[in-house]
Order: C-alpha cells, then structure tokens, then sequence
C-alpha cells in the first residue's frame, strides 16, 4: 500500500562530488517490497519547489525501519534537499511503481548495467540477488572518478567494472565498451540509467532476458496525471501506453518503446 | 456536515470541494488514499470521442508556484469511459461531472449525447479551453461567438446541466462568460491553465516536448480570483471555482471572489490527501470566520454588507 | 564588457539589462546603491501629461510567487519630468527610455513629442498596457487597430525610436504584435504585468483599495517567455523582455526564447543591487554555455542550430 | 546611508503571546540614527514570502553593533520569521525613513502612546529622550494581557499606564481612556499605532506639538515604487503626497492626511 509520511532523517551526508546518501526512517519502510521501486519527496512545505521529487530507493533495512536513497543535488529541488540535516523530516509518498522482478534460480548468472544516478536502485537488487544464490556483475557508468560512489559496497557483492567518460577511474568510455572488452556471459540484464545507455543495451542483447528502468518528468507519481506515459513498443496504433509511474518504472525489455 | 452541503444545477454536493479534471484521473489512483464518496463531486479527466494518447513527452515541467501540463487530453475514448471507468466509479456515493472534449463540434456533441446519459453524470463540463491541442480548440475559447454555438448545441443533446469551463487566455472574460450564459449553460467552472513555456538552460530548447503548456498551481491564484470576481456580478448561472487552490484560506478568497464551489488541482500532486483535509478543515474556518453555512461566503467581496 | 554590448533601435547598450518601468521610480533611490551607468539603459517611471496622484492606498499585496500593485501610474507630470527627473539622471552614461502613458491619444502624443526631445531619452517605452488606470486604457492594449492607431500617431511626434509595451491580457499577444509593428513601431517590450486581485480573509474584501492590480514577479514568468517565444518568430523588430526575472538563469530564459535585452521589475524591490548583481554573473554564464556574445542566444529556442 | 547586510541573529524568543523578540549584530548597527526608523527584512532566500517585511528598530545598541525588533507573527512571512535561531542571518534593508525627532530640552515632558505593534519604536524614543533629561510617559493599549510586553522596560524610564480591550490588564479599553482619566499634562507627543487611535489622538490634542508613525503595505521600501504613499493634509488639489517609507514613517501631526 502506498503511504504518506513524514519520515524522520537518520543520516545525510555526500559520498562523492554532489552525490548525497540520504537514509530515512518510518513505517512507510514495511510497504516496501521490491528493489527499484521508488519515493516521490516532497521538499519543502513552501511553494517552492512545488512538486514532489522521485527518488529510487538504494537500499531497504526492514529490521532498523529504515530505507536509503543515493541522489545528485543538480537542480533547485535537490540542491534544497541536500541541505537538510538528520533529525528532520521529510514527507514520503510511496513506495511507488513496480520493480525489479527478482526470481532467480540459485546459481543463474546476472548482469547489472547501471549509469550515473541510475545505479543507485541496482544496489537493493544486487544484495536481494545475492541472497538468493544468484551471481552478479555489475558495470557502472560514470562520467568522472569524483562522482563515483559504492565501489566497495557492489564489489563485495560481486564483480564490478567502471566505466568513466574522461578515463579518471576504470575503463575509458561508456559502460558498452566495457561490455564489449568483458565479453560477460549471464542469464539476466537489469539496467537502470540514461537512455543513449539502455537504448545500446537493448540493440547489443536483443535476445536476452532483461529488465530497465525508465525515468520520466512527473507530476501525480500515482498513475493519474498521465504525464509520464510511454508507447508499447509493438502497437502500430499509437494510442497504447504505460504510465512510468504506477506501470514501471521497470519493465521488460522490449516492452515499451525507449 | 449540512453548513457544507450546497446546491447546484443537477448536483446536489455534501460539500463545495471536488478534484478537477486531469489532475484526478478517474479516481482510481486517489480511492487507495480515502473513500471518494467524502468528495463533493469528482471531475474526471476529459474524454474525448476517440482514444487519443495526447502529446510526446515531457509534459510537465516546473515553474515558480506553479506548473506547466501538454498532457494534451490523452484519455481512453467515449466508449471506454462508458464502459469501465463511470461503472467503476457507481460504486461511491458522488456525483460525476464528466469533462467533455473535442476539436470539433460534432466530437463535442457526440460525447455529450452519450455520456450525459451514463446514471452518474449529474453534469457536463465542456473543455472549450484547454490550450494543449492544437486543431481548433482555441477559438471554443477566446471567440465568444464559437463557445455560444457550442454551448448551444451541446445544450440540445445533454441529459444533464451543462457547465461551461472557460479559459482565462483571454482579453475579457466577462464577455465570454456572458456569450455561453446566453447560450443557455448552466453553470461556468474557471479557470483553466494560463498558456506558459519554460525554457532548459542546457538546451536552449523548451522542457516541454509540446513546447508550450497549461499553467497551474498557486501562481494563477490571483488571476483566478479576479475573474470569479468579474465574471460572478455579470452571470446569474453559478460558478466552480479552481486555479492554485492549496489551503483553507485560498478555498475562501475563491468563495469571497464568487464561487459557489471549488475544485482542486495541481495540488493533489503534492498532497494525495488534501481534498479530504479541506474538506474536515473547512467547518472550524467557518467557525473561526463566523459563518454558519457556506453560501454566506459567496460573493461577500463585492456584496453589500453591513 | 564587449560581449554584453547590445545595438538596438536608438539604443546603444552596454549590456542588456535596465530596470522596468515603475519598479525604479527615475533613478535617484538606486543611485544610493550602485553607479546607475553601469546599467544598459533605465526604463523611468510612466510619464503622464499631468501629474498624477494615482490609485488610493493600499497599493500593493503579495500573492505566491509574486506581487499585485494597482499604483495608478502616479507621476509628477510632464513638465516635472522634463525640468527635474531627465536634467538630474544627466549625471550618469546611461541612455534613457522613457515610459510613455495617459488615457486618450492626445495625452500620448503630446507627452511623446515634447519627452523625445529631452537630450539623455533614446527610445520611447509606450505604456498601452497598465492594467491599473480606468478610462480607455485597456483598449489600447487589447485591440489591435486601437494599439495601431495609437502606435502611428505617437511615431509620427517622436524624435526616438519607440518601443510598444505588450500586455498580456489578451487571447491573441502575435496580432497585438503585428499590429504595432505594422504601424512603424521599432521594437517591442512585453510583458506587462496579468490583471490579479486577492482578497483579504478576514475582511472579506480585496486587499488593493483599487480591487484589482498588476501581477508581477516570478509567477508570470512562464506566460512572458511563452510570448516572447510566439511573438520573436513573427515580427522582425526586438523584443525587451521582462516578468518575473529574478537570476541570470531567467534572463538566459529570455534570450532563448527571442529576446535581445531584459528588463527587471519586482525583483530590484526584493535585492536592491539585482541589476549590478545580474549584469556581474552574466559573463561567466556565457562562459559556462560555451557563447562568446550574448547576441548568440537570441531566439536560440526556436532557430535551428547544430 | 541605507545598506543591504546579512546580519546574525544574536537572540530571539517569544515575549508575549506571538509577539517575539529579535536581535540582531552587524554594521548596519552603525547607521542607525533616530528612533522611528525601520529596517525591511528578506524573510527567507526563497519566493516564499516574495516581498520583504517593514519591522520598525525598537532598541539601538551602537556599543555591541546590535539592534533589537519587536514583531507579531502573525501572517505568513513573520510566521515564517519567527521559526529563525540564534546564529542563523537575515538579510535587512536599513536602516529606512525618517524617525522621531528627538532634539528637546532638559525637563520638558513627553508623553508616548503605543498601540499594539505600534509599541516597539516608542521604547528606544523613550530611552533617548530621558537620556536627554526629558520626562517620559508611556501610554500603551494592547487586545489582552498576554499580549503585553515590555512593561518593566518602559516602568524603569518613565510612568507607564496600560490599557487593554478587554481589561484584562490596566484600564479596560483603549489608551484614550486612559488619557481622559489621568489628565496628563506635556509638550510633546509621539504616538505609533493603528490608524483609529492616531486618528483619535489628533482631535483630542489639535494644537499640541506631536509625531505620529504610519504604517502602509510597502514594495521597496526606499521611495521608488510609490506603494506606500498619503495625501498632504492641506492640499485641495489632491496630487500631493508623502512617501511613509522614505518621507516617513514619521510625520507630525497634522502634515498628511491619516
Ligand atoms: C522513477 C525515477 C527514479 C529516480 N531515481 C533517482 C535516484 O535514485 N537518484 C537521483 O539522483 N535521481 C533519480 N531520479 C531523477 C530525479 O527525479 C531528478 O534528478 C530530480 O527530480 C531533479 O530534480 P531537481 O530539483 O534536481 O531539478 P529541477 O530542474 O529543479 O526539476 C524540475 C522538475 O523537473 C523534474 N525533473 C528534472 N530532471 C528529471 C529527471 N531526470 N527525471 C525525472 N524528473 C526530472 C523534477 O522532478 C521537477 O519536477 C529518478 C527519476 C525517476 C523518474
Ligand atoms: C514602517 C513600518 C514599521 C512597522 N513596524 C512593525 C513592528 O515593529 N512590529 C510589527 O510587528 N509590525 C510592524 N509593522 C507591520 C509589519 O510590517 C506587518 O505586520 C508585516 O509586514 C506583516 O507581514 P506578515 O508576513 O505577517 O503578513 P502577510 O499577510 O503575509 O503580508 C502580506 C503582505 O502585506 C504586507 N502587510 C501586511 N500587513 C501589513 C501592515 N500592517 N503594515 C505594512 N504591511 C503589511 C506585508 O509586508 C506583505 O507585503 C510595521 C510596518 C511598517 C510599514
Ligand atoms: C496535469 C493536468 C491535466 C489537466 N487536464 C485537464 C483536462 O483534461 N480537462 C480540463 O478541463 N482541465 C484540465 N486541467 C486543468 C485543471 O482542471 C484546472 O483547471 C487547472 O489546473 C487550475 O487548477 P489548479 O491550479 O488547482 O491545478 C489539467 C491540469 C493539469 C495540471
Ligand atoms: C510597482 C510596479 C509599478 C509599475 N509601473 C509601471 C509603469 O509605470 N509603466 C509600465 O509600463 N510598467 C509598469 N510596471 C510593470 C513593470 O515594468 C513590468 O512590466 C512588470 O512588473 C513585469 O516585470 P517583473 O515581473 O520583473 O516585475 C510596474 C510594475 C510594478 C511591480
Ligand atoms: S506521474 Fe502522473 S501518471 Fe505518472
Ligand atoms: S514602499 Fe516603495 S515608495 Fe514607499
């Protein structure tokens, strides 16, 4: 069931060059079932900004009550958010949208191909995958070795490759030319990340398993405003749609058109 | 809850609060947060005669106090609305005012035939005024001539009251207000999105895909409130009020300025609940105001009183 | 500082910002802040063949994201302008525009005529938009042969080029455009401020004693730079453009969206030193898109670039 | 000369029922001159409130670089003022207008009446003039005795009578009722307070020497936008005026129309 909280802040802090970490606590926390599932955060009671912020959740702590988002502080509403402290609260609707779908036999092999503030949600889907006996390589996209985050955390869940755009970490370039030095095999892709990026995934495995992840501009973040809708990808009509929001934001590749 | 009930052509309202149209889909969305049968009435989302999948995205992008919406009227078409989302909505106890739209007359006349005849419309909303769909639309709402005609024909077909929203991209609103009055509406809603752009740094280009949308939200509060106040001392036909409703206080400027009810917005996509919340609220303003019955509130900024 | 230098009609501009009209009385309470020739022009306060005494008193109001005034273009007069305001804002290198209003087209022309002569006006801002004066007014900036009459007449007197103020109360803002420019207007301004009112909760009455005011400020940002968008591509003369700037982030907003310089309002009320602040940043924002001329941006929305 | 300065809020709290108390240190200190002047505070970075707010000095401390504001919060921007701590800035305009005069001679009498809000600039008049050796009466009307404030301060310099509306403290009613009791007899009145009981003042002393303080919604606060003007009292030709942010806010009496 979709809540609405006033979550209490139980840590802030930046962990890389305008990447904040923000963990929240409450019982919106319970609600929350499947990795890339996300929050819509309202920044401020003031006018401004007006609308509410999606935020991918990073990482779910049943035990503590408690969820963590990884966000870059880039326009008004994010840098607002960056300044507050722990101890505050914020105003969570969520959890919202549908996942990542995570039934794996033991054993299966799974690619996780994520870029800048995509990655974030394929850190929740890597501990889940794991758990479930399930080996994962991740390739993460960055533009530069300062905005690089949880090297550590996804390298001690499985193997983990970086790309950079400058070459200041990892391999120079995008995270297909690390795909295409690699030359990976697995059963299942899950992708979260700019579109350039999941588009070149979609034409390099066109045959495989997978799942991504799509961003829209939203207004309701429930599904009723239609404004973050997609075509379906076969639907020479043109009037079919998925809305991001309450439909994904994760769908099958080959789903929707991208 | 009788100081809030009030009573309008084909609806009779438990309350003067109501979501308006496209900012509350068909409900379903908003029926996992409370019971929508607490609501006065719901506006749902424009239905056109065909499906139509609306405009390329982004169609939304934010701006000070308000936003910019080129949903461009994506609904799933007269029959659909007939068939599954009015049924599903039987279910509460609300009356439906059902938003008509269309590029042409014959469109408008078509959904309004049909739809004014489903059990839970207890009235129409003509769309004559939304500025995200190119063919024609404009002139329903900026010529007086063309919304009168409309109004007219639509009046002949529908089943129930018919209200007239009307568009403030206008240069005088009382003259369109008065043309649809004429024409024989029963009631106005207003006022719909001011016509915005706004443009992204990086790219030089407009955010929305549409180029330019529909503005909302607190910003146009005031040139809601002017209008209502123009418009409510030249028609004798009721009006619902909307533009940037956020709180209590807002809802009363609109009563003040002339409306006999309101409808919420952009709002709900900040607070999913705060159509309910106006609503329990609502009672101690009118107490803290002094007023034992809502309708003491209509039109008290330009009414005599001692 | 030469890629700020902007050449418009009469206008010889070190950069292209100046203060709006009415936001900057003639200067002499902002000289206590900044050298005012740093600015690329000064838009003065509506000059009127009378002086003016203008709406009573409260004046102004806030609403969100912006501000409602109804001042009623209080000046001292013509003469007053001439013998005082002008001489004293000789002390500084900065050229004039000089806002030009009244309320039939006599008064228009003759305080055009004699206002053009003054040694230090370069252009003439003509007002056919304020919202806040009662007779005539509004026709002049909501009809487009009314506007054209007004424009040609006034053209006829000037010794300077004259610039037409846009207002965006209107249904069409291209065919307002189009008219003054076919009646020899050199450039455009736009916008002035939407017709607003809000209303007091406790009193029940509008807050302005003159009921209804200008809306200014941040919330009608999106509504200019949707005009200016539609009107740059239409007409061939410049457009100054204002509303709601408050950062160098907004201006780049007007520049892309067809604008050839700016002008600010209500924010100088909020920031006294906002135009030396802007006119500052402005060059490492142009460092930071990658233009080396600020001319570079005009129109950039909507040309085609690779 | 009028500055713009972000200056350090040295103490605030709550003196009466929504009435608060605000310090604040920097230079800006050093160009106050008269009672009577105010200060116009950018309430927040934001464009919520957009305008800023006219709060008049209440008390000058040119030694610590710090001055003191007496304020109700009670709409939206000095709500939102009130939510401000110790060691946070705000951003004054100041200092504005024109004040009271204060040139006297040594045992002369004054007699100052404050309503309300009106009441905060009397208390650093108050404390000017009686360094001078002028005897000070204070007159202050309030709604009820929770929202009274400063009464010892305004005791120790001079007599101090209160009246409020409900007579819950002092005489009941208003501080003209307490000025027919006590038949007080002066050569100079200063008043700041709501229009009705400068009104009331004017016609129950038309030939004294006094100064009266406006209060008027404002833009700029500095004379440029002509929000904030009044009519001159004697003028038939109605196209006279003064501006109570620059002009005024202090007038004498009898000068504008109030
Ligand atoms: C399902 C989903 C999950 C997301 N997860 C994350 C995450 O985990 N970490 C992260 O850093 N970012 C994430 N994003 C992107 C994030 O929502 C935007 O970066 C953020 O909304 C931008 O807000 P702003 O205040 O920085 O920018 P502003 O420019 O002030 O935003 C203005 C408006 O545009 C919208 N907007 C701007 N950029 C985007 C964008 N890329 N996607 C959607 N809306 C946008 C904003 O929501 C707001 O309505 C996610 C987006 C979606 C749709
Ligand atoms: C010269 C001067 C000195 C003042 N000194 C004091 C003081 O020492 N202590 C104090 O508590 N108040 C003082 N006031 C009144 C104070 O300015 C208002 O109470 C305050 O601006 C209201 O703001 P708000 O955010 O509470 O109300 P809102 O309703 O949010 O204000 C909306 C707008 O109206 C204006 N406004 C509302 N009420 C008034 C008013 N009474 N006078 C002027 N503008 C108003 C606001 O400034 C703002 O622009 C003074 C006013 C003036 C003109
Ligand atoms: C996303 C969105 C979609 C809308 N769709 C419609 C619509 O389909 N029909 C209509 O008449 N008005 C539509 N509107 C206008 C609203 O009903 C309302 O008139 C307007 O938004 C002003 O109210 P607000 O400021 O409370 O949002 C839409 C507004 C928004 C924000
Ligand atoms: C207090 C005030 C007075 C104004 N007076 C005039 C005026 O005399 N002449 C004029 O053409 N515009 C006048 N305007 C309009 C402004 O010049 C400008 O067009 C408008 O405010 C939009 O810009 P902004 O949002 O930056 O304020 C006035 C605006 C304000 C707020
Ligand atoms: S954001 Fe409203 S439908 Fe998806
Ligand atoms: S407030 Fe602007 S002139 Fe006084």
């Amino acid at each position: 069931m979709i809540q609405q909280e006033k979550m209490k802040i139980s840590s802030h802090r930046e962990i890389a060059s305008q990447i904040f970490e923000l963990s929240l606590e409450g019982e919106l926390v319970n609600e929350m079932k499947q990795p890339g599932q996300f929050v819509h955060l309202r920044i401020s009671e003031s006018i401004e900004p007006l609308l509410r912020r999606p935020i991918s959740i990073a990482e779910i702590e049943h035990r503590h009550k408690r969820f963590t988002m990884i966000y870059r502080a880039d326009g008004k509403g994010t840098r607002m958010l960056s300044h507050k402290k722990a101890g505050e609260t914020i105003d969570v609707l969520g959890p919202l949208g549908n996942g990542f779908p995570i039934e794996r036999k033991k054993g299966e092999k799974a690619l996780l191909v994520g870029g800048g503030i995509g990655v974030p949600p394929l850190y929740e889907l890597s501990k889940q995958l794991v758990k479930q006996g399930v080996e994962v390589f991740h390739v993460l996209g960055h533009e530069t070795a300062s905005k690089v985050f949880y090297m550590d955390e996804f390298s001690s869940l499985g193997k983990t490759y970086v790309a950079t755009v400058d070459g200041s970490l990892g391999t120079k370039g995008f995270v297909t030319d690390v795909l295409d030095q690699e030359d990976l095999s697995f059963d299942c892709l899950y992708s979260c990340g700019p579109m350039p990026m999941l588009k070149a995934l979609e034409n390099k495995y066109p045959a495989i398993e997978g799942y991504i992840s799509l961003e829209k501009r939203m207004g309701c973040g429930i599904g009723a405003c239609f404004a973050c809708v997609c075509h379906l990808a076969d639907d020479p009509s043109g009037t079919k749609y998925r809305k991001v929001c309450s439909d994904g934001p994760v769908f099958k590749i080959g789903e929707v058109m991208i | 809850m009788s100081r809030l009930n009030i009573e309008l052509p084909g609806l009779s309202l438990k309350n003067p609060i109501m979501p308006a149209s496209g900012c509350f889909g068909f409900g379903k969305e908003y029926s996992q947060f409370y019971d929508l049968s607490i609501l006065g009435s719901i506006m749902i989302k424009a239905t056109t005669y065909e499906a139509r999948f609306g405009n390329p995205t982004p169609r939304v992008a934010e701006t000070p106090a308000g936003m910019l919406n080129a949903i461009g009227l994506q609904n799933p078409g007269l029959q659909s609305v007939l068939e599954n989302e009015l049924p599903w909505l039987e279910q509460f106890d609300v009356p439906i005012i059902a938003n008509v739209a269309g590029s042409q007359t014959e469109d408008y006349v078509e959904v309004a035939k049909q739809i004014s005849k489903a059990p839970n419309v207890k009235a129409l909303e003509l769309n004559i005024s939304c500025p995200n769909v190119k063919t024609g639309g404009i002139a329903f709402g900026t010529i007086p001539e063309v919304a009168h005609d409309l109004t007219k024909q639509v009046k002949q077909v529908s089943e129930v009251p018919v209200y007239v929203k009307l568009s403030p991209n206008v240069a005088n609103i009382v003259d369109m207000a008065k043309a649809v009055e004429e024409a024989g509406a029963d009631g106005l809603t207003m006022i719909n999105t001011l016509l915005g752009m706004n443009i992204d740094i990086r790219t030089g280009k407009p955010i929305l895909a549409n180029r330019t949308g529909g503005l909302s939200g607190p910003a146009i509060k005031p040139v809601a409130v002017r209008m209502i106040y123009e418009v409510s001392q030249q028609v004798s036909i009721p009006i619902i009020g909307m533009g940037g409703i956020q709180s209590v206080d807002d809802m009363i400027e609109f009563f003040y300025a002339g409306a006999s009810a309101v409808a919420i917005g952009t709002a709900n996509f900040i607070d999913p609940f705060i159509c309910q919340k106006l609503i329990n609220e609502l009672p101690n303003k009118l107490d803290e105001l002094g007023f034992s019955h809502i309708s003491e509130l209509v039109g008290r900024s330009w009414k005599n009183h001692d």
